[in-house]
């Protein structure tokens, strides 16, 4: 069966005074119908960038699309004309972006923003898309959703914001929705309603969803894969369960490590990954998470790892899958 | 692939891991290199510097004078002599023009300067109290958008003495207003930001909040309206000599310049040319340099 | 393609621009030159001014002067008429006057009728209306008794605020008749039809007026324009068919387009010295500085000939009423520029070379000619002289209370005459004239100018003010510069204009020939 | 054992008007901060949660002096905060932390001048001096002297948070209250953050007000932790306590919802749900102000409300369930 | 919103009642009266004037006597132009100045927000660097230059249209545009370096995640919104474009108040002074307090009382 998405060795640049920006680098994975991706990795490791990329929303300059194939349904989307994206956005893949409070226009009312996609690609008439709105808005849990659709996003809070922009990525039916950290600054409450609104449509709809968050404890609700990216590249991807109790990247240890965990009985001290994630204008020669691996060897610092595949969905770039390299055994983690 | 396996030797670290990102500069010396980088902005501050080096010093140079008459010359087309031709009494155009730049160069930075002082402090003051302070400064501003601006300037040249002071006097009274309205507007949006609450909580002053926080956190919308004050200002100068403020005749500025011109526009396009474009090019590059010092002075923008 | 260039081949319509918005059309309450144009073509007074500026037979067709020059019979024509169809009466002009001096009125003008017993003591309160020496003797026979012997009477009441006013429609309307087109009236050749403040008036012909078979025009427009290049704009784009005044700096190619026209002006400018305060009490500085000035230079290369360099004080334009001859070619030039001289005078004043002199300034209202010449006049003095001289415009009304309060050295100023005797000039320079702010003082002027007032004696008052004006000239009271010129263009198919030296363009028998 | 409390609240309010007449006289507040009491004691954390919108921030802003409270009183080492204190030396002795560190870093200073700022303010130090007090706070926070220069757009996150963190500590304040101080951050920036909360806190025997949404991270540090909603404190306890005996309806919403991350775990999780949205601040809900999204409401509820009773052990709940 | 307007009513009035006193004072203090002229006029015919327009009063009454009128809406008479009443001028030139602010007004919107919002589309391009080259142009040449330019090639060289002169709408082509360059310039820069903001906004992403042509991007995400601050502007610039420039006026002998705004002053005309600078005065705070109503239509967050919220 083919993949839903398939993205292969994506490199994304962006040109600054400073330089260039090697955003994203070799990423390559793979979603399937109906299937939850995760991707988690530190801030600024490229994670909305990939996203935005499958979007063909790069603001360009300065970002270009330096190589790769974004193939959707078999067909790939960096060959297609701005007319063709058109049709494919919003329509079959729809985004829910970082920031509900600024992604947002402030000035249009919820209904017509959420209608516009419906008049557009279902060629609906504006009354009738404003009747779905209304039902979409009550989809995704806004109360009184008939007197809501008239209100500008500044009358909404901030999770009702984040809910309306769920109900525009899903108004046209999309069979990809990639949700970029739709639940970062919400309080715990809330959160868990948007979760469980985004399962229901996994299993309604068959929905393939992409999920990007720095919360490990959100990804593992939702998603079934999960990709682990640092510095604009693929470090660790796989089963969720592969990557939470089979890491193999001493960055996905550290990044596993680090998380507080509820259960944990006494005070400890919270672990923690060393130094400071690099800077994508001078990335580190060789292994981008050397400078910051307690396992780093000579060759990290000299040569690209390549990618180990450990299972069939379990794979890792790291030296230390190398068999001359030697073994080291993960430390005791939290699970 | 062969790895030989000295490779997989740990590689040994001295200190914390931590990565020099990039070379460190203070806030001018980084502003600086980021003009440095935008042509259109240095093209703009290498002309204003050739402008004001010839203004100078080029005077220096010429065995004429601005006020040098000779009448039988009078409306002498563009020559090899005259490269920008002469006026009605034959005075030498290119000269009156080069002296004219003294006058209109130091009416444009005195100008930006009454901006910068009464204009971003009245604005800064009034958005930074806000309240009532706001309203009764807001309504002085308003009163002084009011009055007519002819009557308090035949007053000031019934009271002064001819000389560029009292055209600075003059454009010290109202040339300010935008600006003040434009600082306040920005001050009263800045003023709620989290740094300046965070300024508060480490015991920051109101002033020193304004002045180290609010100010330089302004300097965008502050530059722009500057690039505008400049040549309005320069035309004002004209309408002001007009009335009788400022320098007095044989010495003219580029905007007496420019208004005399257009009366023989018919005769001789030239005597509105030279001014005109000496004009225009001094202002194309101060909104070239402005947009480009706007750009630098802020960290942030990286493109 | 400007419009109506083809409106005056079909129908004989001329647009004509002489400046911009008149204060009022009422004739007791103007002051302006332009207003004076426009009420020409709409009133006429007792006498009007023929090509030569003499009076002749105008709403009067005859009058009879007594023996003393002290009482006027004035007859006015029986078919004058009003624009409404009224007749004008002897009772008319009666009232017009009456108003004229009335204080309640506040008439500017008020002192043009001065001359007439009692009329200065109405206006300032000390008389009654019944007193002044105006009557009318029926409908159609006005008698006026003078004050003192008068001269140039007939002169003044060819002057606009001499004008009669339809004393039926006045005393209805009260003072805003003038104002509205509909309650407007007037006996001269047109008939005024609209009026777009600050834009335009629009006239036609008068079809009451007594003389209408010569008034050729069926349209007339004025142009209210305040600025020279605009009107020269119109002009060129074939939307005026007369233009006073163009800038000076177009002047030569109009002149070579052979557009540009030149008539007479009873003007002259002129340079005054603040004869109180020194160095310019001193007569010898004064005529340093007014000789050392090169007239030439100023009307050829500066004014571009459209001025003519002044000699003396009393410009070209009145007629000697006895030799016929102008008044000035008859005396010729009092001076000439003399740097040599000047020189001399300067340093037997005790300035040789300008050394020791105050800081002078000149001080001119904001204009370019006033300027382009104080920059030449100052380049002048510093290279003829050695003089250092400061000049400094000023807004029209502060220039003007400087110069009234004496608060000045030297200064730019222009005098127009008011009537076509040399007199307005002659009683400028009196001790006490209202308009000698320089504060010329010399008794001698004063005497052969009083004489010559109240003289009717033509060849007295004629040689008392050539003696004058050479006392003047010695002791250079002022520095004239140049005797001003009509300037104006006018398109070739615009015929029969006549052209006052006093600034007045009198369109009556104007017609436009293609 | 007991000591006396570093920082007593009592009856703390803080109103902020929700519309004014025609004289700009207010007609309606919005009681952000509605009569909250608690104590805090020396080198203690207390963590504050729920809610977006209930009133943490405001509680914090109000317990520095940003905001002039409406009502009530803060007792800050024994001495009244609106009398005892002069403007200046209750900035040395308190500081904060704030919840966005991009933003609350201005973004036209070097970090030396930020951290160097309050240090010219109170006149702590000039010169080398200066310049030394600078490089010995950043090295306290984990970061390098070099970084002095730079700009708060160069930094991490993490490293944001640690100027803030430097330029709180600058003044060698006693206690600090940091709003959020890791919410936008990812997690092993948190760890590092929280890690250097701790540690200083060992160190220099500081005491926080911890402000967070993540409960597993207030668990993580807190002492105690108390539980905000619309503006009251419903539920304050020992940290052990709280988690593992919540008494109130809307504490234990909140940890049922919490993800764990991981997901045996996650998938068996059950969560309870709230109903509505948080009703609107200007016009709260009589009574108990939770009811309407308690699934446990009585018709009491609607008519008094609950007052903040000790149930012994030092565990404060506001709950008419609680009474029986 | 009626509040809020009675609310700017009345510190607007208060602003008029000072505007109107140091106007009176200042226009009484600067030298010269309404009737020097350059002939002297005899003392006695001055007193007549000057009693019948009541100037010899002491100044406090003239000024108490002026604002009892005012309160009637009566401006006086006019010093100058005499029988006309300054109600009268405003009353005739006042549509004429408006009609003329109006079109240059439409032609700067006409032209500047399509510049602008081209000029950052193509940020950088040479159509950003040629629109913004003539925006400078257009601020940096003061409109009496514009106007003798536009006369020179339109009306003389080519014969288009007429010099100067109020008429029909051939009349209106070359002061309109004179009139509109320097708005149009500054609109044009405005609405630039606000397009740019809200191009860097969120939801022009969103908009286009959702699969809008880039057209209807444009249209109905970014340049409505970019226009908010232009709006701004707008108001007290139409202020002043709508109550006539003089410099316009004269060249073009347009009959228009602009004019009488600095004549008056020229001429001592002190009713009309204090007329046109109140009407004036008045037309600022209305457009400005439009302005301010305006707003919340425009942009939800915005409350009347100009704060942001959300
Ligand atoms: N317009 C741009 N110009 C320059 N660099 C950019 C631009 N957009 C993104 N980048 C850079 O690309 C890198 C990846 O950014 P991205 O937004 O994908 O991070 P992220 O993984 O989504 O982080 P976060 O968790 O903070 O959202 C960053 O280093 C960022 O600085
Ligand atoms: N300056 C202010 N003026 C008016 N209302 C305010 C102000 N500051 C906060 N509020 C209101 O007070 C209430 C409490 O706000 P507060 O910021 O304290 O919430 P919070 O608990 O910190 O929420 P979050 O978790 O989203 O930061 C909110 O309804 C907010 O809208
Ligand atoms: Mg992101
Ligand atoms: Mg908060």
């Amino acid at each position: 069966m083919t993949p839903l998405l398939q993205i292969e060795d994506l490199a994304v640049s962006f040109d600054t005074y400073a330089g260039e920006v090697k955003a994203v680098r070799q990423v390559s994975f793979d979603v399937q119908q109906g299937e939850a991706v995760g991707i988690v990795g530190e801030s600024g490791c490229g994670k909305s960038v990939t996203a935005h990329s499958i979007m063909r929303l790069i603001p360009t300059p300065p970002g270009r699309i330096v190589q790769g194939k974004i193939l959707f349904n078999g067909v790939d989307l960096l060959k297609k004309s701005a007319k063709e994206m058109e049709t494919i956005r919003g329509n079959e893949i729809g985004m829910i972006f970082q920031d509900p409070m600024t992604s947002l226009n402030p000035v249009l009312t919820i209904g017509l923003q959420i209608a516009e996609a419906l008049q557009l690609h279902q060629n609906l008439p504006r009354q009738a898309a404003l009747t779905r709105a209304v039902e979409l808005l009550r989809l995704v849990g806004i109360p009184c959703p008939e007197d809501r659709v008239r209100n500008y996003p500044h009358q909404f809070s901030g999770g009702m914001r984040q809910r309306a922009m769920i109900a525009m990525a899903l108004s046209c039916n999309p069979k990809l929705l990639i949700a970029d950290e739709p639940t970062t600054a919400l309080d715990v409450t809330i959160q868990a309603q948007i979760l469980d609104l985004m399962k229901n449509l996994k299993s309604q709809f068959n929905t393939s969803i992409i999920l990007i968050s720095h919360d490990l404890g959100v990804v593992a609700g939702l998603c079934r894969r999960i990709v682990v990216m640092y510095a604009g590249t693929v470090c660790e991807a796989g089963s969720i369960r592969d990557v939470f109790h089979n890491p193999q990247h001493p960055y996905t240890w550290g990044l596993l490590k680090s998380v507080p965990r509820l259960d944990a009985q006494q005070k400890q001290q919270l672990a923690v990954i060393d130094g400071q994630p690099p800077d994508l204008l001078q990335p580190p020669a060789g292994c981008p998470f050397h400078p910051r691996c307690s396992y780093a060897m000579q060759v990290c610092t000299e040569m690209d790892p390549q990618i180990t595949q450990i299972s069939e969905e379990h794979r890792v770039k790291c030296w230390l899958q190398h068999p001359g390299a030697p073994k080291v055994w993960r430390e005791a983690a939290g699970s | 692939m062969q790895i030989s396996p000295d490779l997989f030797q740990p590689v040994v670290r001295s200190g914390p891991a931590d990565t020099v990102v990039r070379p460190s500069t203070t806030y001018w010396q980084d502003a600086w290199r980021r003009l440095k980088k935008n042509k259109m902005a240095m093209a703009g501050l290498y002309t204003i510097l050739v402008i004001a080096l010839i203004a100078v010093a080029g005077p220096w140079f010429s065995h004429i004078s601005y006020s040098d008459q000779d009448l039988a010359l009078a409306n002498h087309p563009p020559d090899s002599q005259h490269w920008f031709g002469t006026d009605n009494l034959g005075r030498d155009l290119f000269i009156r023009v080069l002296y004219g730049a003294r006058i209109s160069l130091s009416i444009g930075i005195v100008a930006s300067l009454i901006n910068l002082t009464i204009g971003v402090l009245y604005g800064g003051i009034a958005g930074f109290f806000g309240g009532r302070v706001d309203k009764i400064m807001m309504n002085i501003v308003d009163v002084l958008y009011g009055i007519p601006v002819l009557l308090y300037v035949i007053l000031l040249m019934v009271l002064l003495k001819p000389g560029l002071s009292n055209i600075f006097i003059a454009l010290g009274i109202a040339y300010w207003l935008r600006m003040a309205r434009i600082v306040r507007g920005q001050i009263l949006s800045l003023k709620e930001q989290e740094y300046v609450l965070a300024a508060r909580t480490i015991g920051a002053g109101k002033w020193r909040i304004l002045f180290r926080h609010l100010l330089p956190n302004s300097m965008g919308p502050i530059i722009i309206t500057m690039t505008l004050a400049i040549p309005e200002a320069i035309f004002t100068e004209a309408f002001l000599s007009f009335i009788g403020l400022g320098v007095s005749a044989p010495m003219a500025s580029w905007g007496v310049l420019a208004s005399e011109g257009v009366t023989s526009l018919r005769s001789y396009p030239f005597q509105l040319f030279f001014p005109a474009l000496a004009i225009s090019i001094t202002m194309l590059a101060f909104n070239f340099l402005g947009d480009g010092l706007r750009d630098a002075l802020d960290p942030r923008m990286r493109r | 393609a400007g419009c109506g260039s083809s409106a005056g081949t079909k129908e004989q319509a001329l647009r004509i621009e002489v400046g911009g918005e008149p204060e009022s059309l009422d004739p007791a309450k103007v002051t302006g030159v332009p207003e004076s144009n426009y009420q020409l073509a709409l009133f006429e007074g007792l006498t009007a001014l023929n090509d030569k500026d003499m009076p002749v037979p105008a709403a009067a067709e005859k009058w009879e002067i007594s023996p003393d020059g002290l009482k006027y019979i004035f007859h006015i024509r029986p078919n004058a008429k009003w624009s409404n169809g009224d007749p004008v009466t002897a009772q008319d002009f009666e009232f017009a006057w009456k108003r004229l001096l009335n204080p309640a009125t506040a008439a500017q003008y008020a002192y043009m009728l001065y001359p007439i017993k009692n009329a200065e003591a109405y206006n300032n309160n000390k008389a009654t209306a019944d007193q002044v020496g105006v009557k009318a003797l029926d409908d159609k026979t006005l008698e006026v008794t003078l004050e003192k012997p008068t001269a140039y009477f007939l002169a003044v009441v060819a002057h606009n605020s001499t004008y009669p006013v339809d004393k039926k429609v006045v005393e209805a309307d009260g003072d805003n008749w003038a104002n509205n087109v509909k309650t407007f009236v007037g006996n001269g050749p047109f008939k005024l039809v609209n009026w777009v403040h600050n834009s335009k008036l629009e006239m036609v012909k008068n079809d009451q007026y007594w003389d209408k078979d010569k008034v050729k025009l069926n349209k007339l427009e004025w142009d209210l324009v305040e600025v020279t290049t605009t009107g020269l704009s119109m002009f060129e784009n074939n939307q005026l068919d007369f233009m006073w005044d163009p800038p000076m700096t177009e002047v030569p190619r109009l002149q070579k387009e052979g557009k540009f026209k030149l008539g007479k002006y009873l003007g002259t400018y002129y340079y005054e010295f603040n004869n109180r305060k020194a160095p310019f009490d001193n007569p010898k500085v004064r005529k340093a500085f007014a000789l050392a000035i090169d007239r030439n230079a100023i009307t050829k290369d500066i004014l571009k000939g459209t001025a003519t360099p002044a000699t003396a004080w009393i410009p070209p334009g009145f007629t000697d009423p006895l030799t016929d001859k102008d008044f000035r070619e008859e005396q010729g030039a009092l001076f000439q520029t003399d740097v040599a001289q000047a020189k001399k005078l300067l340093a037997e004043a005790g300035y040789p070379d300008g050394q020791g002199l105050p800081p002078i300034t000149l001080i001119y209202n904001t204009n370019d000619n006033n300027k382009a010449i104080a920059e030449a006049v100052q380049e002048m003095w510093r290279k003829n002289l050695g003089v250092t001289v400061t000049i400094q415009n000023q807004e029209w009304k502060v220039f003007l209370e400087n110069r009234r309060a004496g608060n000045f050295q030297v200064a730019r100023a222009g005098w127009i005459g008011d009537y076509t005797d040399p007199m307005t000039f002659g009683d400028y320079f009196l001790s006490y004239g209202g308009n000698n702010w320089g504060k010329y003082d010399n008794p001698a002027y004063d005497k052969l100018i009083e004489a010559a007032q109240v003289s009717n004696d033509q060849k007295l008052r004629m040689q008392n003010m050539h003696e004058a004006e050479k006392i003047l000239i010695d002791d250079m009271g002022v520095a004239p510069i140049y005797f001003y010129n009509y300037n104006y263009c006018v398109k070739p198919y615009v015929k029969g204009l006549v052209l006052s030296a006093t600034g007045r363009v009198n369109v009556k028998e104007a017609y436009i020939q293609k | 054992m007991k000591q006396e409390p570093i920082l007593k609240v009592r009856n703390l309010k803080k109103y902020f008007t929700a519309g004014t007449d025609f004289l700009g006289r207010p007609t309606a507040y919005l009681k952000a901060v509605d009569n909250v009491s608690f104590d805090i004691y020396p080198g203690e954390t207390l963590g504050l949660v729920g809610e977006s919108g209930c009133g943490k921030s405001t509680t914090g802003r109000t317990l520095i002096r940003l905001y002039t409270p409406t009502a009530g009183d803060i007792i800050f080492q024994g001495k009244s905060l609106a009398t005892g204190f002069a403007e200046k030396t209750l900035r040395r002795e308190m500081q904060m932390i704030f919840q966005d560190p991009y933003a609350s870093l201005n973004p036209r200073m070097t970090v030396g001048d930020i951290i160097g700022e309050p240090l010219n303010i109170h006149r702590l130090a000039a010169g080398s001096e200066r310049t030394e007090r600078i490089i010995s706070l950043l090295k306290l926070v984990g970061l390098n002297p070099e970084h002095a220069n730079r700009f708060p757009h160069e930094f991490s996150g993490g490293q944001r948070q640690r100027v803030g963190i430097a330029r709180a500590l600058a003044v060698n304040p006693s206690f600090i209250i940091c709003d959020e101080p890791i919410s936008a951050l990812d997690v092993s920036i948190q760890a590092q953050v929280v890690n250097l909360l701790e540690q200083l806190q060992r160190e220099l025997g500081l005491t926080y007000l911890f402000i967070a949404h993540d409960l597993a991270m207030v668990k993580h540090i807190s002492n105690r932790v108390a539980v905000m909603y619309l503006g009251k404190i419903v539920e304050l306890a020992k940290t052990e306590e709280l988690y593992t005996q919540p008494l109130h309806p809307y504490t234990l919403a909140l940890l049922s919802a919490i993800p764990i991350p991981d997901p045996y775990i996650e998938s068996k999780r059950e969560r309870i749900r709230l109903e509505g949205d948080v009703p609107n601040p200007v016009n709260p809900p009589s009574g108990c102000r939770f009811r309407t999204r308690c699934s446990y409401a009585m018709d009491r509820c609607a008519e008094e409300e609950p007052i903040l009773k000790d149930l012994g052990n030092g565990h404060l709940v506001a709950c008419h369930l609680k009474d029986h | 919103m009626l509040k809020y307007t009675l609310k700017h009513l009345v510190s607007a009035f208060l602003v008029l009642l000072v505007i109107i006193t140091i106007t009176f004072i200042l226009m009484h203090a600067i030298p010269g009266g309404p009737f020097t002229g350059e002939k002297d006029l005899p003392p006695a015919i001055l007193k007549n004037i000057q009693d019948r327009y009541r100037l010899n009063d002491p100044l406090w009454k003239q000024y108490t006597d002026y604002l009892t009128h005012l309160a009637h809406w009566d401006f006086g008479p006019s010093f100058k132009y005499q029988g006309r009443t300054v109600n009268d001028i405003i009353g005739e030139s006042f549509p004429v100045s408006f009609e003329l602010g109006m079109i240059s007004i439409a032609i700067s919107v006409i032209i500047g927000i399509p510049a602008g919002v081209v000029a950052a589309l193509r940020q950088n391009k040479w159509q950003d660097y040629a629109t913004m080259f003539f925006a400078t142009i257009g601020v940096a040449v003061p409109n009496f230059v514009i106007a003798a330019v536009l006369i020179y090639f339109f009306a003389i060289k080519l014969e288009l249209f007429p010099a100067a002169m109020w008429g029909g709408p051939e009349y209106m082509v070359l002061p309109s545009l004179a009139l509109a360059g320097m708005p149009t310039a500054f609109i044009a820069r405005l609405t630039r370096s606000s397009m740019l903001e809200i191009l860097g906004q969120d939801y022009i992403k969103t908009a286009r995640s959702k699969g809008l042509p880039e057209y209807l991007v444009m249209y109905r995400h970014a340049v409505k919104n970019a226009l908010i601050p232009v709006v701004t502007y707008i108001g007290p610039m139409a202020a002043a474009i709508l109550t006539g420039s003089f410099v316009v006026e004269t060249m073009f002998a347009i009959p228009g108040l602009g004019r009488y705004y600095v004549t008056s002053i020229y001429n001592r005309d002190y009713t009309t002074i204090l007329g046109v600078t109140i009407f004036y005065s008045i037309l600022v705070v209305g457009l400005n307090l439009a302005v301010d109503l305006i707003y919340p239509l425009l942009d939800p967050r915005i409350k009347l009382d100009g704060k942001k919220e959300g």
